[in-house]
């Protein structure tokens, strides 16, 4: 592993520091999540994307607002960069019904309507079947949507993303399979995991086209993304895009990180997503500390407004448990 | 007018895809092969390939698949082949459409309906005869529904797609050839309730699916003896119609429930739970149970009849809950 | 010598590799990780990477391999991560493993043990919060184990690996940090039997797993109360052993069935059926249960707490039926 | 799709004398059942494999006695070519206790625990599992012996098929992978079920060598076997073999065959695996007419040897159905 050569692509500012002040968000929100956990006001399962803001950031940025996404239980990033309110999510963590999903799914549930964020799925694989029926609707409807689908590398040896990609590419649907290779499912090494460890020709085999990303430079997932999801939108059929990351913070909150090289984790940690992007618009003359610093300072602020809105947020009363399981209207 | 089970269920299928653009069928063999019971024949010629959608064998992607069109504002009929090769798409169905809504806080419902063929009979051996109906009544945030009738078969297809939430329908193999009169009560069918299909006083034979014809001749038969059995149809098997299932065994202080399902863990063990939770007072003998016994369903016809439910059985359960045994 | 009951599980693991090298623990995470809940921590060291094998996350095919191996002479024991993920194995357990000896007239028999985690109680929502106990229950075939006692998880792997047939053991995951006496008795607990736990004489409290202890719970506090209940654990889900439950019942004349499972469909209806078939006229009162509300498990502390069987519910319960209600 | 260019390969007279005799065994053995399936002797489903015998007949013959076989529901030819007596096989069509699995399983469930014969499936793709794990086993005693998995082309949509090939290649496990490519999975034809028609290419995406024979001429498929037995004996990992063939009949006994060309079953049959093999034999001197016949009719009198057989057979009793359901001596 080299030191990032970062894209040559270049960005509008506009879109550069908003993919900067995105990562800025996701990053101080999960540090403070994980400052929560330890006080016991999140509980449950709680996946840290840490490391990883690069892909969210690019990606789902990549995407209009009518599109569709579907995300794994590491989804905070995905959710706050797709437009879910902090104050939402944080209140879901919390288990409060302000939050975004009543506070019934918690840190891998993450629900929107509003921006057509389909979960937040705890099944490893189980989005990728959702995302091929969402691209069928859209294909049978006549709509131009896309649907963006996240999922980890691990994901990549279920029969569930044999089984979707060959349906998405048969059926020529609109989807985007964003593979989120952190080189890790759990414990697991993707040398451990498949036979075939370059996952783009795993995915070339459906006659799928590919992508593949460095998913610490954000520019460079978003270049990548923005060409697929144009290529998608054209009626290409789907596209696969690998983008390389790596998780900087164990699995769970409940994983000892014992099967990782401490100095694998320190070379990564030196590609963060963030500085590497920081320096680069920096260098280019393009941000000053000062205006880092400040989008730093407002992500901070966006934090801690969310936990404060969490905090006085209110629980479900017990009395609506079994609200919602099945449509009210229709019984 | 007399049609088989196969054309009620035909014609239902052609109706919803006539009135409704979002409705589509989807599922292995449904279109060139015309369905593997030749249930969905001639379809793709009116109706297309894309809304009559063959799949490859992909039972866990492409129910998922319903799944997604469903929430992404279309009205997905899935067609598993049978409930044997459901097993491989239990995730999407369990982890997915059933918790879907609740776990999202009410935000998003999904309105597929999942056919299946189930139910053994046809000595097709022990991976191609299974009747796990009470797997899937076990499940909150799904309908469950057997339609047993010609007019179940017709009817109960418009208010499942009207469900915004998903349904699953089981149709019995062995009923596809099976001819009786459609009625005009077909348009009216309802997907919450039980129904009573023959009066009876002395006991109430609790069925569903393929188990109500053999119930009715077992009434039959037992009428011969002086035993005058009533006969419920479950009809709906989530959620259950407790108040027509305790009204019956009210008023005949007997029950037996039959099942093709194994004994043990069965749909009939459920109905025996409630009876005895809301009607224990009111009983003259215990709740009973016909059901199929506890092994694999063999190939060889003579095992396959002794494995399953038959009406001789059901009589002989019968005569001694009423003392004639 | 008090121990966890996660400690148990691993000294039975280490136990049956040291002694039998035909035994092996297949599964995601048993190795370098060291299980998800680190049951199988250091074995990875001690018996090397061919024998704790970690799998890719292929539930499907792993614990059919793990059915081909036994097949293939060795003894695996195969862990699922959870019971919500055996959802994408249900194919493989059922279809192969449960009927491969019977429909093979009996030339062949499958010597797979499966682990997994099951049920809820740690706010890990609705698709990680299953109990699904029944469902194996259901199935002719295999034997399904839920210890729910130090001894238990201690001394029930060496019985199920000796056992030539598949055998599936749920371990609660709420009980891993659990600690308790490891005595002599392990090393002769058997796999066929249910166990009283705690004697009394008004009513009989049945329950399995987790809700073992919180049965226990229970008795103690209507023990304050002046209603002595008698605790049951099932042990073995399958099969059911109704000598143990009948006499228990028959003494008391009144059973609660604590199941986390959902209502409808439940374990909990099956031991109420057995109870009415066997036992009906012995009772003073209908057999009642306390069981998961019918909802998707739900994150939040509170709305998870209200979901489950909890201790004031089963006292309810046993106080309603005692006509203290 | 061209006259057959008959494989380059020669073989040695009792080779190819075997497996003419095999071909023909097979195809008098499920012209008899197609019969017997008219006058309900025999039920269920009945699923022939007239028109693919040169796969059986090539394939299992490349195996040793020791290796395993598992098998599809379309496995009255492995049968019989594996050496499991046409007697037996007959009798469990007949649902009789002197069938090969005590008359439970009938034509889906043939089994035979001393040639090795694991079934007989009735689950598209559920074999996969099941041979990785015994070539585990294998792997893990020690022993060289190979494992021998068939299935359709239709299976490889499914998702047991990616999870089983990586799980294969991942731990370099002694299976051969034959995929019998008869075009369609019931009605579906391969381009309606694959994004990716040629599945060699799907194989080798898990880093898996391939080979493609032509499933027709028995020679081809009788070399390609041998060399991928002897590969995977070595221990080089499994090896993915795709013979083409047809089916000459309907799916199993209900399909009316509506989905079909007939041009295109018509142009299949000119290329019929026994008289491409005896033609060759004759034209290169190996074969008489008269010893062509003899063999047909050594055939016709095994199988009228077998339906004598079956017919005597007796019925399990009824008292036995609770039987094997575990094992008895450990009850
Ligand atoms: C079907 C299934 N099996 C197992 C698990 C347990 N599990 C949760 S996350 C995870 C690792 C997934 O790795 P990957 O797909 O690479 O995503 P990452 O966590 O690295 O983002 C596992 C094994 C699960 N949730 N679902
Ligand atoms: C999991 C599963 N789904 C569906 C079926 C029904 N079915 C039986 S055979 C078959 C076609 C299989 O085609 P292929 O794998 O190509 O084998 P072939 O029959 O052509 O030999 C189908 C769909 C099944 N048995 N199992
Ligand atoms: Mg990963
Ligand atoms: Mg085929």
């Amino acid at each position: 592993m080299n030191e990032t050569l970062l894209s040559p692509v270049t960005v509008a500012d506009d879109v550069a520091l908003g993919m900067l002040r995105d990562m800025l968000r996701i990053r101080r929100f999960e540090e403070r999540c994980a400052d929560l956990y330890g006080q016991m006001k999140i509980r449950g399962f709680l996946h840290l994307y840490i490391g990883e803001e690069a892909v969210a950031a690019g990606a789902v940025r990549a995407l209009l607002p009518g599109d569709n996404v579907v995300a794994t239980y590491r989804e905070h990033g995905h959710a706050l960069v797709r437009g879910v309110r902090a104050d939402a999510v944080m209140a879901e963590m919390y288990g409060k019904q302000e939050g975004c999903s009543r506070g019934r799914g918690g840190s891998m549930h993450l629900f929107d309507a509003a921006t057509r964020l389909f979960g937040g799925n705890a099944i490893v694989g189980g989005g990728l079947p959702l995302a091929v029926g969402l691209a069928l609707a859209d294909r049978m409807q006549g709509t131009k949507r896309v649907t963006a689908v996240f999922f980890g590398e691990g994901a990549v040896a279920e029969g569930a993303f044999h089984e979707s990609m060959n349906l998405a590419a048969l059926w020529k649907l609109p989807v985007v399979f964003f593979c989120e290779n952190n080189f890790y499912a759990m414990g697991t090494a993707l040398a451990r995991s498949e036979s075939q460890t370059d996952l783009c020709v795993k995915a070339a085999a459906f006659g799928v086209p590919t992508r593949k990303a460095d998913g610490m430079d954000v520019i460079a997932v978003h270049a990548a993304a923005s060409e697929a999801v144009a290529q998608v939108r054209g009626g290409a059929g789907p596209v696969f895009v690998e983008c390389q990351t790596y998780r900087y913070r164990a699995h769970s909150m409940f994983d000892p990180d014992l099967y990782r090289d401490k100095a694998e984790v320190e070379a990564w940690k030196k590609r963060g997503p963030i500085h590497n992007l920081s320096n680069r618009l920096k260098a280019e003359g393009r941000l000053t500390e000062e205006a880092f610093l400040e989008l730093d300072a407002e992500a901070l602020r966006e934090v801690e407004a969310a936990v404060a809105f969490a905090e006085a947020g209110s629980w479900e009363p017990v009395e609506d448990l079994a609200r919602d399981v099945h449509t009210e209207a229709a019984r | 007018m007399k049609i088989t089970y196969r054309e009620a269920v035909r014609q239902a299928l052609h109706e919803a895809l006539a009135a409704d653009p979002r409705v589509f069928l989807m599922g292995e063999d449904v279109g060139r092969y015309g369905g593997s019971y030749a249930v969905s024949k001639g379809l793709l010629d009116e109706f297309g390939p894309e809304r009559i959608r063959d799949t490859p064998l992909s039972e866990l992607a492409f129910v998922g698949a319903g799944i997604g069109a469903a929430l992404g504002g279309m009205r997905p009929i899935v067609e598993v082949m049978t409930v044997n090769f459901s097993l491989l798409a239990l995730d999407q169905i369990v982890n997915t459409a059933a918790l879907y809504r609740h776990m999202s806080g009410g935000q998003f419902s999904v309105p597929v309906v999942i056919r299946m063929a189930t139910g053994a009979g046809r000595q097709l051996a022990a991976q191609h005869s299974h009747s796990l109906e009470n797997w899937y009544a076990h499940v909150p945030g799904i309908t469950v529904l057997a339609p047993a009738t010609i007019d179940d078969a017709r009817g109960m297809l418009a208010p499942a797609l009207a469900d915004p939430d998903p349904v699953v329908i089981f149709e019995h193999a062995l009923l596809y050839n099976f001819e009786g009169e459609l009625t005009d009560a077909a348009r009216a069918v309802d997907i919450r309730s039980a129904k009573v299909l023959r009066r009876g006083s002395d006991v109430t034979l609790i069925a569903y699916g393929g188990t109500v014809w053999k119930a009715l001749d077992a009434a039959d038969a037992l009428a011969a003896e002086g035993i005058d059995a009533e006969v419920l149809d479950l009809r709906v098997l989530r959620p259950l119609d407790d108040a027509t299932i305790m009204a019956s065994v009210r008023r005949t202080r007997r029950a037996v429930v039959v099942d093709e399902g194994w004994r043990t863990g069965s749909l009939a063990a459920e109905v025996m739970a409630r009876i005895v939770e809301q009607a224990f007072y009111e009983l003259d003998a215990p709740p009973a149970r016909v059901c199929s016994e506890e092994v694999p369903i063999p190939y060889a016809k003579h095992l396959e009849e002794a494995a399953l439910p038959q009406v001789p059985r059901i009589v002989a359960a019968v005569r001694r809950l009423v003392g004639k045994g």
